[in-house]
């Protein structure tokens, strides 16, 4: 899933001053599991804006919204009678999020409150790390479904560089050598030989960027 | 604005009714008298108070936010008072950020039978609100 | 089977939860209780927690004194004693005495008028022992009201909102299928070991006295002088262990409230310097271990009971003991001594042995018939709960009386098959 | 004139070679100073490419210095700073000026350097550096089109004998001989008995395939515990730290040229394996010292 | 805003003890004025019969559907009140109450003050009320059949007290026979009947009931489920296969484990364990070389454990009856705090056994086959002690069962310190876990001896009763409710429930959605909380209910 983190508040803040009135729209799929964007997230920066602004004596009314997911134009488009209303959005949706809006309603400002940082999953409670870097030439079915792009700082095809330090990345004592893991997947599974192939340099451009996907009809 | 002297601060008390409302009515039962402006909410567990409860408080006007469960390792749902700690050191930077003070919020544990900590708690952080004088929310200062 | 009734004897933690199990398995439960209110010794314990819970259960015991008055299953017989039985198991018939409590519980809202208007002074004749009191009711001390001292004085009955207050005997009769005795047991007399200065001394003081302390105020001050105490020592194992008066047990409580409160003690004023005089140390029991090991850190522990404790003046006492290490009688000074109590067996379960017919233990607990239940007593439908089968902390007296209470169903459902 | 690199290596001679870093900036004095101490006195003169990712004068151009000079150099490339168009054109260039020796690496990682936030190339890694080498000979370049004129290089690569956990360095080892290294220069060795166990793996492996060990001179215990501790593959014996510590404070370098002396004789005279390679980090000036000290 | 709120407020002064305080008069004037108060009454003893009836006579004619009584606190009678608002026809939970006796007059002396204090608690209770919701009562059916895992003493009497109690059990046991330590213990002072004599009644009445099903060396692997339906996966042999249980019972008890590197020692023929001494004192006839002199050792790798001190002395009385040789025990704190335990310490000593208490641990070394133990005796001043035995008994920490770790991550049970079930709280004691429907008994969670192992058998007896005896619980149908629609199903509220309420369900047959099992759920509000889409709802402490009372903050009505 695509994972965000919220923007410092005096960013945003930079970002909405001088407006009377705004709306904060939230994004109900992956920025909610990562407790970044969801309904929750929203009324806690609405609370803190209104918050900021009665102490600084401006007057702020904020409209809040929460739909299904902002990367969808008809759920977008349903947004637009509160969008009349106000003179600006905060969209806590990811970068996806963001411009989806941004397109459909033109002439209003749109601002991002979040960061979008990489897609990955959950390590632990309140914890994402990254595991999918979309270089669009996926590399996992020769390295027993670790991916070295992500996971191997240099994102090296083959092998270990000369810098694996007790299993540990020579750049960060916490972080395991991806290569490391690949040999100890693969030769549980009694498939080395995958390892002792030579790899080509990578294709950059297997998706030339931005990049789009068409699929045949369906 | 009302003279500093006269300045009656508002503060919020959530309460677990496992230990803290329990021991508000102890107080009251020993007649040991605090503060009339701590306004106790009863809440089923200290976990049950939400980051939001706390923020709308202070956007209503509240001077000072207190949030009472049960000691550590005596919470009846096992994890609710130390995620209401986690939480209210949350609020603490979500108020630094907007720019009020953290220590208007705090957290402390109690058990039901503890009457005079329960007032003595209240008296303390009545005077250390007043210190920090009104919430700058109200006041716009 | 169900809308049966059991007699609960005793309204300590252990008959209390003994009658909450009953009741909430629907039997219909009376809880006789000599005294005016029930909650029993652990009632007015205190909260011993520091940062964290030193897992001492007391909290737990208002809570169930709250449960038993909100449930109408159970029905609260206070001021009354066992005083005949007759009959079986499945059709007890008891006879109970009432002691003119004076005031009915079924009637008093406890709204404090007869408090204010009662013309004793300084102590009233008539007051709420403590909040959480069940039944919530006001009682009238026979020491203390004007009416006792031969004065014609009835201002708290005419006041009486609620017409709840009376004074004349009532005898009653119930007709139960069991009994539990939940009588619990007497805190031990630290006089009878006078060379100890209890009584004689102010800054000597018992468990109890210190639990009584913490749970009004919020810190111990020295009755002397009133400063806080800096140098406390806790005398071990007074009243138990000893075969030399009778009490051949260990009271299994002792050591694990010492250090509670020298825990609490030290928590509340950190240069507070505390000693534990022990034979042995029991820490054995659910977690104690850990406890133990953060109080070796700042506790002193010295093996070997001190003989005799004396004055040297008014705020400081002389604590004479066998220091083990060097092998002769050593000297020390300290501003507070509190002598850890155990539990003793109670003086009158003599006479409700003799109406009961149940045989007594040694050292006076009620004696069990088969070796591997502690609640059966020798008279098929009578158990027994808590502390008087044996000495037990709060946490067992709450499990032993859930114990009796399901010996009690199992034995009523087998004789309904 | 020196002799070619690629003789020396099939003569079947203990080949010694030893390793220049250029300095940062435009001052090149003390760099021909190395150059001429040290040109004459090695088989070949490795030229670090901005070492330890820290920007340095370039290792193509030391090269130039040392060719005129009438050394033998070895250029070394990384794929940290230049995508595969930039290191196919440098090759090209490379071979025109008679630099015929090339060492392929990977490249230490941007963040350990002093350009923390620039961006990592890593276009290619070191074995697709070793293969690229030999598409060039084979007269095309990496989009396989035509050269109008191929080049010829006798290409080496590096191996940490003591990498914990060695056998994936091995495995990466064995990719290197498959694409056609000619030489490798191994990272620091104090352990004499690991690096046998490791060279008789490789004798297993493939006859020729040459090896010189890296010797790395020792400045202080201090350093010799860090090196354990932080640097990847190197295990200093606690032996060799002890003796380090009993010189005192001014003699210290000296104690490291006798043990690296000891270390290089040992290698020769048990033919351990076919040569040396001298990282003296810094201490150009006492390679000379540590030769002596080897006997060579 | 008049949507069909009808609020009746209901004012008690307590016995007439709060109008002497504040007038309620102008109190229920103030409120009359709100549109949606339909009526407001004053009584003075509204915990007592006669003013609820009159009070519930009131809610039915005036047609109230929200009550709000300002009294005493609601731990006192919020109960009673919730009856007599079921009892006038109206949801139970549709009442609010403000607690003016004992947060407000009895704690603020000053009269102004209070009156204006008790005002706003009302207020803000009234704002409470109305966003209050209903919650119906259901019944659940449950099955009756109870699962015991363990097969020592105390499952075997969990058994034996359940079937008393008509309940079905299935007792399962890892070995192939039950008994567990009673087949090894050789006597079970201060309890003074013989392992063998108890094992065998016991057996004899788990024969005889029909209630209990033994499954001999059978392996709980997996529990899924709630409470009153549990789905226990158990391995016999080779085969595995599903049971349905409404509560599950552990037994477990613990293992015995020597560790030599702390003791600094090996076992030998003449360095043994407790158990291994055990076995000898069982089969004491065939013994050959009978040991004259015997020193037991503790409370060097266990210090705070129960069980090695009570074998060291039961074992010790067992040798001093049957070989009548030496008898020497080590130990730092003799361990006597349980039923009895002093008598046998007397009686050991009366025997002759002899009670050595150090400070720092003996050191123990071997001569030439034969041991030698120097050790300063504390009691003895410090005194240097050779002791010379033929035979010597280390010590056993007890430790919890292998699979306590591993069942208590899949069940999401939680552990203590040392690895043992039942996590440190005083509310779990003395047989519950976090989980509804799942119990401990024995030394599977706590240190007992035999006797409170046995009352915890009889308290988990009860506990299963009451829980399944009806077949059917009643209980509040979604007191917290889960939203399908807003639920991302982000398993947070799966992760953060203490109690393992919450499981993942199918709505509709395709969309997963987390869902609250109420049987379970013990209210606590967590899972609200931490619910980043807002879709769980606890309709009794709904976010509505607990915002509207902030509505008064500033002004004082």
């Amino acid at each position: 899933m695509i994972v965000a983190e919220r923007k410092p508040l005096e960013d945003i803040r930079e970002m909405i001053a001088g407006y009377k009135k705004i709306l904060i729209v939230g994004c109900g799929t992956c920025v909610t599991i990562c407790w970044a964007g969801g309904e929750k997230e929203v009324a806690v920066l609405s609370s803190q804006l209104r918050l900021a602004s009665k102490k600084d004596g401006n007057e702020l009314e904020i409209l809040e919204a929460t739909i299904e997911r902002q990367c969808e134009k008809e759920l977008v488009e349903a947004l637009k009678d509160k969008v009349q209303q106000v003179e600006a959005v905060l969209s806590m949706g990811c970068g996806a999020g963001v411009q989806p809006i941004a397109e459909i309603f033109p002439d209003m400002p749109v601002y991002p409150a979040l960061n979008t940082t990489f897609v990955g999953m959950p390590e632990g409670e309140g914890v994402w790390v990254e595991t999918c870097r979309a270089c669009g030439d996926c590399f996992l079915d020769k390295t027993g479904g670790i991916c070295p792009i992500v996971r191997c700082a240099k994102g090296l095809l083959n092998g270990p560089c000369g810098g694996t330090n007790n299993g540990k990345c020579e750049i960060d004592s916490e972080k395991d050598c991806a290569w490391t893991l690949i040999y100890r997947r693969l030769e549980q599974q009694g498939r080395l030989d995958a390892m002792r192939k030579y790899y080509p340099p990578r294709n950059f451009q297997a998706v030339i960027r931005p990049g789009k996907v068409e699929t045949l009809p369906a | 604005m009302k003279a500093k002297g006269a300045f009656l601060p508002d503060i919020v008390a959530f309460c677990c009714a496992q230990s803290a409302y329990q021991a508000a009515d102890t107080a009251g039962s020993m007649r040991i008298t605090y503060p009339e402006n701590i306004r106790v909410i009863r809440v089923p567990c200290a976990g049950r108070v939400d980051v939001l409860h706390i923020l709308r408080a202070f956007e209503k006007g509240a001077d000072g936010v207190l949030v009472l469960g049960c000691h550590e390792e005596a919470c009846r749902h096992l994890s609710g008072n130390i995620r209401a700690k986690n939480r209210v050191q949350r609020v603490n930077t979500l108020l630094q950020e907007v720019g009020i003070d953290g220590k208007r919020v705090e957290m402390f544990t109690l058990a039901p039978n503890q009457g005079s900590r329960f007032a003595r708690i209240a008296n303390e952080v009545n005077e250390r609100i007043k210190e920090l004088g009104p919430s700058p929310v109200k006041s716009g200062a | 089977m169900a809308n049966e009734s059991v007699l609960v004897i005793g309204g300590g933690v252990a008959g209390v939860s003994s009658a909450l199990k009953l009741a909430e398995n629907g039997f219909q439960v009376y809880l006789v209780e000599r005294g005016p209110i029930i909650g029993g010794q652990a009632a007015v314990f205190c909260c011993k927690a520091t940062e964290t819970c030193s897992q001492c259960s007391v909290c737990l015991v208002p809570e169930k004194i709250l449960e038993v008055a909100a449930n109408s299953q159970i029905s609260l017989v206070v001021n009354s004693e066992v005083v005949g039985i007759s009959g079986g198991i499945g059709d007890f018939k008891v006879d109970l005495l009432q002691k003119p409590g004076f005031v009915d519980p079924e009637k008093c809202i406890a709204c404090g008028i007869c408090t204010e208007l009662c013309p004793c002074e300084p102590q009233k004749g008539i007051y709420l022992p403590f909040p959480e009191t069940a039944p919530r009711t006001y009682i009238i001390d026979k020491n203390q009201c004007l009416r006792f001292k031969g004065a014609e004085c009835n201002v708290c009955q005419d006041n009486c909102p609620a017409g709840a207050i009376d004074f004349e005997q009532k005898p009653k009769e119930l007709e139960v299928s069991a009994v539990i005795v939940a009588t619990g047991f007497e805190v031990f007399d630290a006089r009878e070991k006078g060379l100890l200065g209890y009584g004689r001394y102010s800054n000597v003081l018992t468990g109890l006295d210190l639990e009584r302390i913490f749970a009004t105020g919020d810190s111990v001050t020295l009755p002397s002088s009133g400063e806080c105490p800096r140098n406390i020592a806790f005398i071990q194992c007074v009243g138990s262990r000893d075969e030399y008066i009778g009490n051949g047990y260990c009271s299994q409580v002792c050591c694990k409230y010492a250090m509670r409160f020298a825990k609490l003690l030290q928590y509340q004023n950190p240069e507070a310097k505390v000693t534990i005089f022990y034979i042995d140390l029991q820490t054995a029991g659910k977690g104690f271990g850990e406890f133990y090991k953060e109080c070796k850190e700042t506790i002193r522990f010295v093996r070997g009971i001190p003989v005799e404790v004396c004055k040297l003046s008014p705020n400081e006492l002389e604590v004479k003991y066998e220091d083990l290490t060097k092998g002769k009688i050593t000297k020390e000074s300290y501003d507070l001594v509190v002598l850890s109590v155990g539990t003793a067996p109670r003086k009158d379960s003599w006479d409700l042995a003799r109406v009961l017919g149940i045989n007594l233990g040694d050292y006076g607990f009620f004696d069990t018939q088969d070796t591997l239940d502690s609640s059966r007593t020798n008279v098929n439908g009578i158990f027994l709960a808590g502390t008087c089968q044996g000495p037990r902390d709060i946490p067992e007296s709450i499990a032993h009386g859930i114990q009796a209470a399901s010996k009690v169903i199992q034995t009523l459902t087998a004789r309904a098959i | 004139m020196a002799k070619a690199f690629k003789e020396t290596l099939n003569s079947g001679k203990f080949v010694v070679t030893s390793e220049i870093g250029p300095p940062k900036g435009t001052n090149l004095e003390k760099l021909i100073h190395h150059i001429d101490l040290l040109k004459d006195k090695v088989d070949a003169l490795n030229v670090t490419d901005n070492q330890s990712s820290v920007m340095r004068f370039p290792s193509l151009g030391t090269c130039l210095l040392i060719k005129e000079r009438g050394g033998e150099p070895i250029l070394q490339m990384t794929c940290r700073d230049r995508n595969r168009m930039a290191l196919e054109a440098d090759l090209l260039f490379a071979y025109t000026r008679g630099i015929k020796n090339v060492l392929c690496l990977t490249g230490d990682f941007i963040t350990i350097g002093d350009h923390k936030e620039a961006r990592a190339v890593f276009d290619l890694d070191s074995l697709q550096l070793l293969h690229m080498v030999r598409i060039l000979q084979s007269g095309k370049d990496l989009g396989g089109n035509e050269l109008d004129g191929a080049v010829e290089f006798c290409a080496g690569a590096t191996v940490t004998p003591e990498a914990n956990p060695i056998e994936p360095q091995l495995i990466k080892f064995e990719k290197k001989v498959q694409a056609g290294a000619e030489f490798f220069q191994t990272q620091a060795i104090y352990d004499l008995d690991n690096f046998k166990k490791f060279m008789k793996y490789v004798r297993g492996l493939d006859k020729n395939i040459k090896i010189l060990a890296g010797i790395v001179l020792l400045a202080s215990a201090g350093m010799a515990k860090y090196m354990n501790e932080n640097t990847p593959g190197v295990f200093v014996p606690q032996v060799l730290i002890d003796e380090m510590a009993t010189a005192e404070k001014g003699k210290r370098v000296q104690k490291g040229i006798e043990i690296a002396g000891r270390l290089i004789r040992q290698i020769k005279e048990e033919a351990i394996c076919d040569g040396v390679h001298i990282m003296a980090i810094g201490r150009e000036e006492v390679v000379p010292d540590i030769l002596a000290a080897g006997g060579l | 805003m008049d949507n069909g709120l009808k609020l009746g407020v209901f004012l008690c002064d307590c016995g007439g003890t709060l109008s002497k305080v504040t007038d309620f008069s102008a109190i229920k004037a103030k409120l009359q004025k709100l549109s949606d108060v339909t009526y407001v009454g004053i009584s003075h003893d509204l915990c007592l019969k006669r003013a609820q009836q009159a009070m519930q006579k009131d809610i039915k004619d005036k047609g109230i559907n929200r009550v709000v009584v300002a009294a005493c606190s609601p731990e006192l009678h919020e109960n009673d009140f919730m009856n007599v608002v079921q009892s006038a026809g109206v949801n139970r939970h549709l009442l609010s109450m403000a607690n003016i006796r004992e947060q407000c007059f009895w704690a603020h002396p000053d009269k102004g003050k209070a009156a204006k204090k008790a005002m706003t608690q009302i207020g803000m209770a009234i704002n409470r009320a109305r966003f209050l919701e209903p919650v119906e009562q259901t019944q659940i059916s449950v099955n009756k059949d109870v699962l015991v895992i363990g097969g020592g003493i105390t499952g075997i009497q969990a058994a034996i007290e359940l079937s008393n109690l008509n309940l079905k059990t299935t007792l399962v046991e890892k070995e192939a026979t039950l008994g567990g330590k009673l087949n090894r213990f050789a006597n079970l002072y201060p309890v003074q009947v013989s392992p063998e004599e108890v094992l065998a009644t016991k057996l004899k009445q788990v024969a005889e009931s029909q209630n209990i099903y033994v499954l001999t060396s059978a392996e709980l692997i997996d529990v899924s489920g709630e409470v009153g339906n549990f789905s226990a996966r158990i391995k016999r042999g080779n085969g595995e296969f599903v049971r349905n249980f409404g509560a599950i019972i552990f037994a477990t008890g613990y293992t015995t484990q020597f560790s030599s590197q702390i003791y600094g020692l090996e076992l030998s023929n003449n360095i043994i364990t407790q158990s291994q001494l055990e076995e000898m004192l069982k089969s004491s006839s065939e013994v050959k070389q009978i040991p004259k002199s015997v020193c037991f050792v503790t409370d060097i790798s266990d210090e705070h454990s129960r069980v090695s001190p009570l074998s060291a002395l039961r074992n010790a009385l067992g040798i001093k009856e049957k070989f009548r040789g030496e008898v020497c025990v080590l130990c730092q704190n003799l361990k006597v705090d349980g039923a009895g335990l002093e008598k046998l310490y007397r009686d050991c000593r009366n025997k002759g056994v002899l009670f050595i208490k150090f400070d720092n641990s003996p050191r123990i070394s071997k001569q030439d086959g034969k041991i030698k133990i120097e050790v300063e005796d504390v009691l003895m001043s410090g005194e240097q002690v050779t002791l010379p035995c033929d035979l010597l008994v280390v010590e056993e920490t007890s430790v919890p069962p292998l699979d306590s770790k591993v069942l208590g991550s899949t069940l999401y049970m939680g552990l203590d310190a040392q690895g043992f079930y039942q996590e440190n709280n005083v509310h779990l004691y003395p047989t519950a876990s976090n989980r509804e429907g799942i119990f401990f008994a024995g030394n599977c969670h706590a240190d007992l001896d035999l006797m409170q192992a046995l009352t915890d058998a009889s308290n988990v007896a009860l506990s299963a009763y009451q829980l399944l005896a009806q077949g059917k619980i009643a209980v509040e149908a979604e007191k917290v409710m889960v939203d399908p629609n807003k639920c991302r199903f982000c398993l947070t509220c799966i992760r953060a429930c203490p109690h393992h309420a919450i499981q993942e369900a199918k709505v509709n047959h395709e969309k997963m959605v987390a869902q609250i099992a109420d049987l379970a759920c013990q209210g606590c509000g967590i899972c609200a909380v931490v619910c980043p889409a807002k879709a769980i709802k606890p309709k009794d402490w709904s976010d509505e209910q607990i915002l509207a009372e902030f509505e008064l903050l500033g002004e004082y009505v």
